[in-house]
């Protein structure tokens, strides 16, 4: 066995704080190493062709790098073993940066501790054994999970490559939260301009299926071959026959809030979300239907001319195959409740920005003329208070959301457009304006609009005399302030989408803690999860404006038909295997197993073992911990591998 | 507490007409104050100064003595990002606060300036010895800079007479007539 | 064109006489022709603006008429006057309902134009080898800091002069008559202006702060281009030492030193009138001993 | 910069050599986290060294008793939170099992402190400092009351 080891200094990042020559010195004395050197940055270009010369010259057969974590560089250097002709799966990645110079300043303890990892390492790899990946087939289908503007966008530039989506909407309609905007900075375009077009080519691509008002039941197997149960919620109203002529709402004698206008504004128990809703169907809500609470009435079933009314219909599971997933769920609002000092929730005239925005809307409850809510006044000053619900620690919610600045600059704008006698002020804290156009956007609120903004936080919002007192600070007077207001907006921030962590376990991907998928990669992958195969586009990430959200979406395409562009995909070779000639059949395997990756086999003399079918393994070693007899191996993860590195650590 | 409801704009925008800046262009950097070397004497450093006015608040703006202590260096005029002629509008601010007869504290300035114009408007050029001793006289500072006068004087550097120049009634017209005009 | 109606102004007709004296001197040796301008009426100054913009324009629009009719352009030494006069022009050309009120309720015709220049900024577009042929005494024992003060370079859309950040026509021409240039980062800071009349503190601090940086910087004195700066760092020079650890140290103008550097004589150029004496300086510089 | 020519041994070794804690991080979630705390540069005690595993259900009760046998000061295992196991419920089962082990550590002349288990998921940087930090002070004060 020949071993040849590389510690890279990573520049400064590795060398500042670990000896990296005395780390070659200590490897040249482990057994089999024959060939160690110190690289400056071994993932370079150069570094790499270099490693392939010397495992060629110096005929190495196993080989460890020193350098940063496995899960930044190692296919990277499996790639370069494969180039110079070795199994890739011979090499040993010693992770002495983010798990030992970036977090040590002492160099000693550092330098010995990296020798320590690099004993690991050579201890481990020599008892490595090449291994060849599996290959399985592609179902060239993706699934998009959410139908707002990310999913749009990713479905469309999905399709267009001729790959087949389904795009699952848990909603009557797609649209998202964009849908109800009323106009989109920084160019002020319509927002329903924009986006029902893009809902209409949804809706009429042949290579998009579109199941609106579903919800994912549940998500099996891997990249290439998932299988997801897709729950159709019972819409009591059948989408193939109704035409969307509205007719039964008008009709609808019952009474509630309008979903799509965040309460703001009156609708009823069957409804069309909005005009241009996609599709164009109506939807009826059990819990404000008259005939569901009292078990008459049926008024719409008896005047819709599709006959699509249907009291009977049940929800529905549907089990389909994909090759890809995109989560693009979106996001939540900030429930501005939560600022009891803010009286959001208790005065009618303190709204959310979303909720403002249905007021701007010509689609929305005014008709897009600005009114109180209380009286139905027009407002004279009114107060935007951003940051409600970003920023802030006690919360919970220290990041920031990203839009909010912008949206309240637009929507300073507008109402002033609406009423240019009208007083504005933005309470901020900082303004977030980095986009294209977005500084000059903000500056345009203030200089051209003359919209005065206050550099603080508000402290609370109470009535007087019919008027909202503001109470806030101005920071570069510091002064108390006070303004008395007609109307004041929150700018509430962004929080995950509802069911957001439920959807995630389902998916096996993770999240942060507020809720926000994690991709792969913060810089370098930032539209993959850890899930192969599964990707993330939009606000489900991380707050997102339209551009953004757009940009990573089309991102999002690319990846979805590059990993299904392939007929057949290499799976990890890293996973179990059963020495069927030790197998008792005892099948404790199959019980623990969570890929249905064991199978029960009949032997030729009758007796029965378990078998791993490779491509379905996903190699996390339950089965190995579990089985008692001890017959089950896991590839790069043995017994013997594992214990060789306790041994490196310990016995020195 | 400060209310911001209901703001001076009939101020704001005497102030931009006077000074042809708007303030809203100002966004509170603080390079003005930065690299203001009298910040140092200014209660309301200049920065400040612009933002009172951005809120409409005349009555602190005009009677703060900070506005007497802009020396129109233009430090802050030629660094500005925003382009806005800072001290421009000190200046703006001062023939506002004269004309609102709004006096702060005493400010030996203002004094300074009365004196100084009135010699030119007596006489059509500043006679150096005389604003002096006047301003010395007004301000109390009887005997600031004595020990400096002597030596002059000797050296007839100064004179303790000025004649008028021959067109001295062009120049009191002018003042006559700027007394009586609005900026603009 | 060599020709200038000649601007003084209230200072140099007073308290900073040996700037006019040299002015005209060196002037006179590089061959520029200097007309006092008949009947010239204070710029307005500082307190001018300070109080009446309008009055301010004025005042400054009534020394520019004056120099029209000369069919002249206009010099002028202070630069507390050419900023005056900068300034005003500026406005009135570029505000063409400012220029019609002056006309109209003020009775002041400015065409506007003339061209006006600081001394400084006319000495210094001369073609340096005119100026080299009359050196007979290079200064080559000065190590001087020179300081520009505010109203030369700033603010530059009005004063159209050199850099306003880092100048260097006073540097170059005080290397060309071979003084050694000490760099100094407070060659465009503020002396303390007009402020300085009125109050001692801003002396003790910002001229003080010049001084001092001069000094630490092994200059042996300061040239400046302005008397009211001169009046700052010379005149009040006790005031903006006290506090602080510094000897007394020489302020020339910059006419002053060319003088001397052309061979004239340091009492024709006024030298001996300053508070802080310059004699020592001065005739180490020019070979006498004192 | 190299430190090359720095002769480790010469500088004072000031709080003595820190305790040797084998941890185990499972890949999906703790390992990651662990890198996290690298990324933000949280310091931690230099003793701690980990052993990558698929998932902590791969988690053999044999490998912590080895370490310890083989004369490790302490061993930490780390899996993702209950419920967001890559694997589905891997963690909970190595739970159970090195539960088990856990009781067993006395008869084997170890004090059960020398071993713990918990969730750190990929984002949790700042948790694995403390948790690391933490552990390794209560190694220390065990080892303090053997002496």
């Amino acid at each position: 066995m020949r071993i040849g080891l590389f510690v890279c200094h990573c520049g400064n990042n590795i060398a500042s704080t670990v000896d990296v020559k005395k780390v070659v010195q200590a490897g040249l004395k482990l057994p089999y190493v024959v060939f160690a050197t110190d690289v400056d940055y071994v993932c370079s270009a150069p570094s790499q062709k270099n490693i392939e010369e010397a495992i060629q010259e110096k005929n190495l057969n196993r080989v460890v790098i020193a350098a940063c974590s496995p899960h930044v560089h190692e296919e990277t250097f499996r790639r370069v073993l494969k180039r110079a002709g070795l199994n890739p799966y011979l090499l040993q990645v010693a992770n002495i940066r983010e798990q030992c110079s970036w977090i040590h300043d002492n160099v000693i303890f550092a330098t010995i501790k990296a020798i320590d990892l690099v004993k690991m390492a050579v201890a481990k790899v020599s008892h490595h054994e090449p291994l060849v990946a599996p290959k399985v087939g592609v179902e060239k289908r993706a699934l998009v999970i959410g139908g707002g503007i990310a999913g749009i966008q990713a479905a469309l530039d999905i399709a267009e490559g001729n790959i087949p989506v389904t795009l699952v909407e848990r909603e009557p309609t797609i649209g998202g939260a964009m849908a109800k905007l009323d106009k989109a900075f920084p160019t002020l375009d319509c927002a329903a301009c924009i986006l029902t077009p893009k809902m209409a080519e949804v809706n009429q691509h042949e290579n998009i299926e579109l199941m609106v008002y579903s919800e994912i039941e549940d998500v099996k197997g891997y990249v290439g071959n998932f299988e997801v149960k897709i729950r159709k919620k019972a819409s009591y109203v059948d989408y193939e026959k109704c035409v969307g002529c509205g007719i039964c709402e008008q009709k609808c004698p019952s009474k509630a809030s309008s979903k799509f206008n965040l309460g703001r504004g009156d609708g009823k128990a069957i409804y069309i979300s909005f005009p241009q809703a996609v599709p164009k169907v109506a939807t009826i809500s059990p819990k404000h239907c008259i005939y569901f609470q009292r078990q008459k009435c049926r008024v719409c079933e008896k005047l819709c001319p599709a006959d699509a009314v249907d009291f009977k219909m049940q929800d529905e599971i549907v089990t389909e195959r994909f090759g890809a997933i995109v989560t693009a769920t979106g996001y939540s609002l900030f429930d501005y409740s939560q600022y009891g000092e803010y009286g959001g929730g208790r005065y009618p005239d303190v709204m959310s920005g979303l909720q403002y925005e249905r007021f701007l809307s010509p689609t929305g409850p005014s008709k897009g003329e600005i009114k109180r809510p209380s009286d139905g006044k027009k407002p004279e000053t009114i107060v935007f208070v951003a940051c409600v619900g970003s920023r802030d620690e006690a919360k919970g919610r220290p990041y920031c959301s990203a839009v909010c600045c912008m949206y309240t600059a637009k929507q300073a704008i507008l109402t002033k457009e609406h009423l240019p006698e009208s007083q504005i002020y933005v309470f901020y804290i900082d303004i977030r304006a980095t986009g294209k156009l977005y500084e000059e956007f903000v500056r345009r609120a203030q200089e051209e609009y003359g919209v005065q903004y206050v550099r603080g936080r508000v402290s609370k919002i109470y009535t007087d005399n019919g008027k909202l007192k503001v109470r806030g600070a101005d920071t570069l007077l510091g002064e108390p302030v006070e303004v008395d207001a007609d109307l004041v907006v929150l700018a509430t921030g962004f929080g995950a989408s509802k069911g957001a962590s439920t959807l995630a376990k389902k998916l096996g991907i993770s999240h942060d803690s507020y809720g926000f998928f994690t991709e792969s990669h913060p810089k370098l992958k930032p539209v993959e999860t850890n899930t192969r195969g599964v990707f993330l586009a939009g606000a489900c990430q991380s707050p997102k404006d339209i551009p953004a959200t757009v940009a990573q979406a089309s991102g999002v395409a690319s990846k979805v038909l590059g990993a299904l562009s392939k007929d057949q995909i290499e799976t990890s070779p890293l996973v179990a295997a059963v020495d069927a000639r030790r197998c008792i059949g005892c099948f404790q395997c199959l019980g623990v197993c969570p890929y249905k990756a064991i199978e029960e086999v009949a032997l030729n003399n009758g007796a029965k073992i378990a078998e791993i079918i490779p491509t379905l393994c996903q190699g996390c070693g339950l089965c190995v911990a579990t089985c008692n007899p001890g017959v089950i191996s896991l590839n790069g993860f043995t017994d013997n591998q594992l214990i060789s590195e306790v041994e490196a650590i310990v016995k020195g | 507490m400060i209310s911001l409801t209901k703001p001076d704009i009939n101020f704001v925008q005497e102030v931009e007409t006077l000074s042809g800046q708007k303030v809203a262009h100002c966004y509170q950097c603080g390079k003005c104050t930065a690299g203001c070397p009298f910040a140092f004497l200014m209660e309301d450093a200049p920065h400040k100064i612009i933002h009172l006015v951005q809120l409409g608040l005349q009555k602190p703006v005009l009677s703060s003595p900070a506005i007497w202590f802009c020396a129109s260096c233009e430090t802050c005029t030629t660094r500005c990002p925003k382009q806005v002629d800072v001290a421009k509008l000190m200046d703006t601010l001062r023939e506002l606060s004269h004309k609102a007869k709004i006096i702060g504290e005493k400010s030996d300035v203002r004094l300074f300036t009365e004196i100084f114009l009135n010699s030119v408007k007596t006489k059509g050029r500043a006679h150096g010895v005389g604003i002096m001793a006047r301003y010395n006289f007004e301000s109390g500072h009887l005997f600031k800079d004595a020990n400096k006068l002597m030596p002059m004087v000797r050296q007839g550097r100064v004179s303790l007479r000025q004649k008028k120049i021959s067109g001295i009634q062009n120049v009191r017209s002018i003042f006559a007539k700027a007394k009586n005009l609005k900026s603009f | 064109m060599s020709k200038f109606a000649y601007y003084p102004g209230c200072t140099l007709e007073q308290l900073a006489q040996e700037y006019d004296e040299s002015a005209r001197l060196v002037g006179k040796f590089l061959g520029l022709e200097f007309t006092e301008l008949p009947d010239w009426s204070c710029c307005g100054a500082t307190p001018s603006h300070h109080k009446n913009y309008l009055l301010s324009l004025a005042l400054a629009a009534r020394n520019l008429i004056l120099t029209e009719e000369q069919g002249l352009d206009l010099v002028a030494p202070c630069p507390a006057c050419s900023n005056r006069f900068k300034t005003a022009h500026h406005d009135l050309i570029s505000d063409f309902d400012l220029l019609k009120k002056l006309r109209q309720k003020f009775d002041l015709n400015y065409r506007g134009e003339i061209g006006i220049f600081s001394l400084l900024e006319v000495i210094s577009n001369l073609p340096f080898d005119l100026i080299r042929e009359k050196i007979v005494r290079p200064l080559d024992r000065l190590r001087v800091v020179p300081y520009y003060g505010c109203f030369l370079v700033r603010p530059p859309e009005v004063t159209q002069f050199d850099d306003p950040e880092n100048p260097t026509s006073l540097d170059n021409l005080m290397e060309l008559i071979g003084a050694q240039v000490v760099p100094s980062e407070y060659k465009t800071e503020c002396c303390g202006g007009v402020l300085g009349i009125t109050n001692n503190q801003v002396i003790s601090k910002l001229s003080g702060d010049i001084l001092e940086t001069a000094q630490k910087a092994g200059a042996q004195a300061i040239v400046v281009a302005c008397p009211l700066c001169h009046q700052n760092l010379d005149l009040k020079q006790d005031v903006a030492r006290s506090g602080r650890n510094l000897k007394p140290m020489p302020v020339f103008y910059f006419t002053q030193l060319m003088g001397l550097a052309f061979g004239i004589n340091p009492k024709d150029l006024g030298i001996p009138k300053h508070t802080v004496n310059p004699m020592r300086l001065t005739n180490s510089l020019i070979g006498v001993r004192s | 910069m190299s430190r090359g020519n720095l002769e480790p041994e010469k500088e004072p070794v000031k709080n003595g050599t820190p305790p040797k804690i084998i941890a185990f991080l499972c890949n999906w979630c703790s390992y990651v986290g662990a890198d996290m705390a690298g990324t933000t540069r949280l310091k931690q005690p230099e003793g701690v060294e980990v052993i990558l595993v698929p998932c902590t259900g791969r988690m053999d009760p044999l490998f912590p008793m080895k370490a310890l046998v083989e004369g490790a000061e302490g061993v930490l295992v780390s899996g993702c939170h209950p419920g967001e196991c890559h694997h589905q419920d891997g963690n909970l089962y190595a739970r159970r099992r090195l539960e088990v082990l856990k009781g067993f550590l006395p008869f084997m002349g170890f004090e059960e402190e020398r071993f713990s288990y918990t969730w750190i998921s990929a984002s949790e940087g700042k948790k694995w400092q403390q948790v690391v930090t933490k552990f390794t002070e209560r190694i220390k004060s065990l080892n303090g009351k053997k002496d």
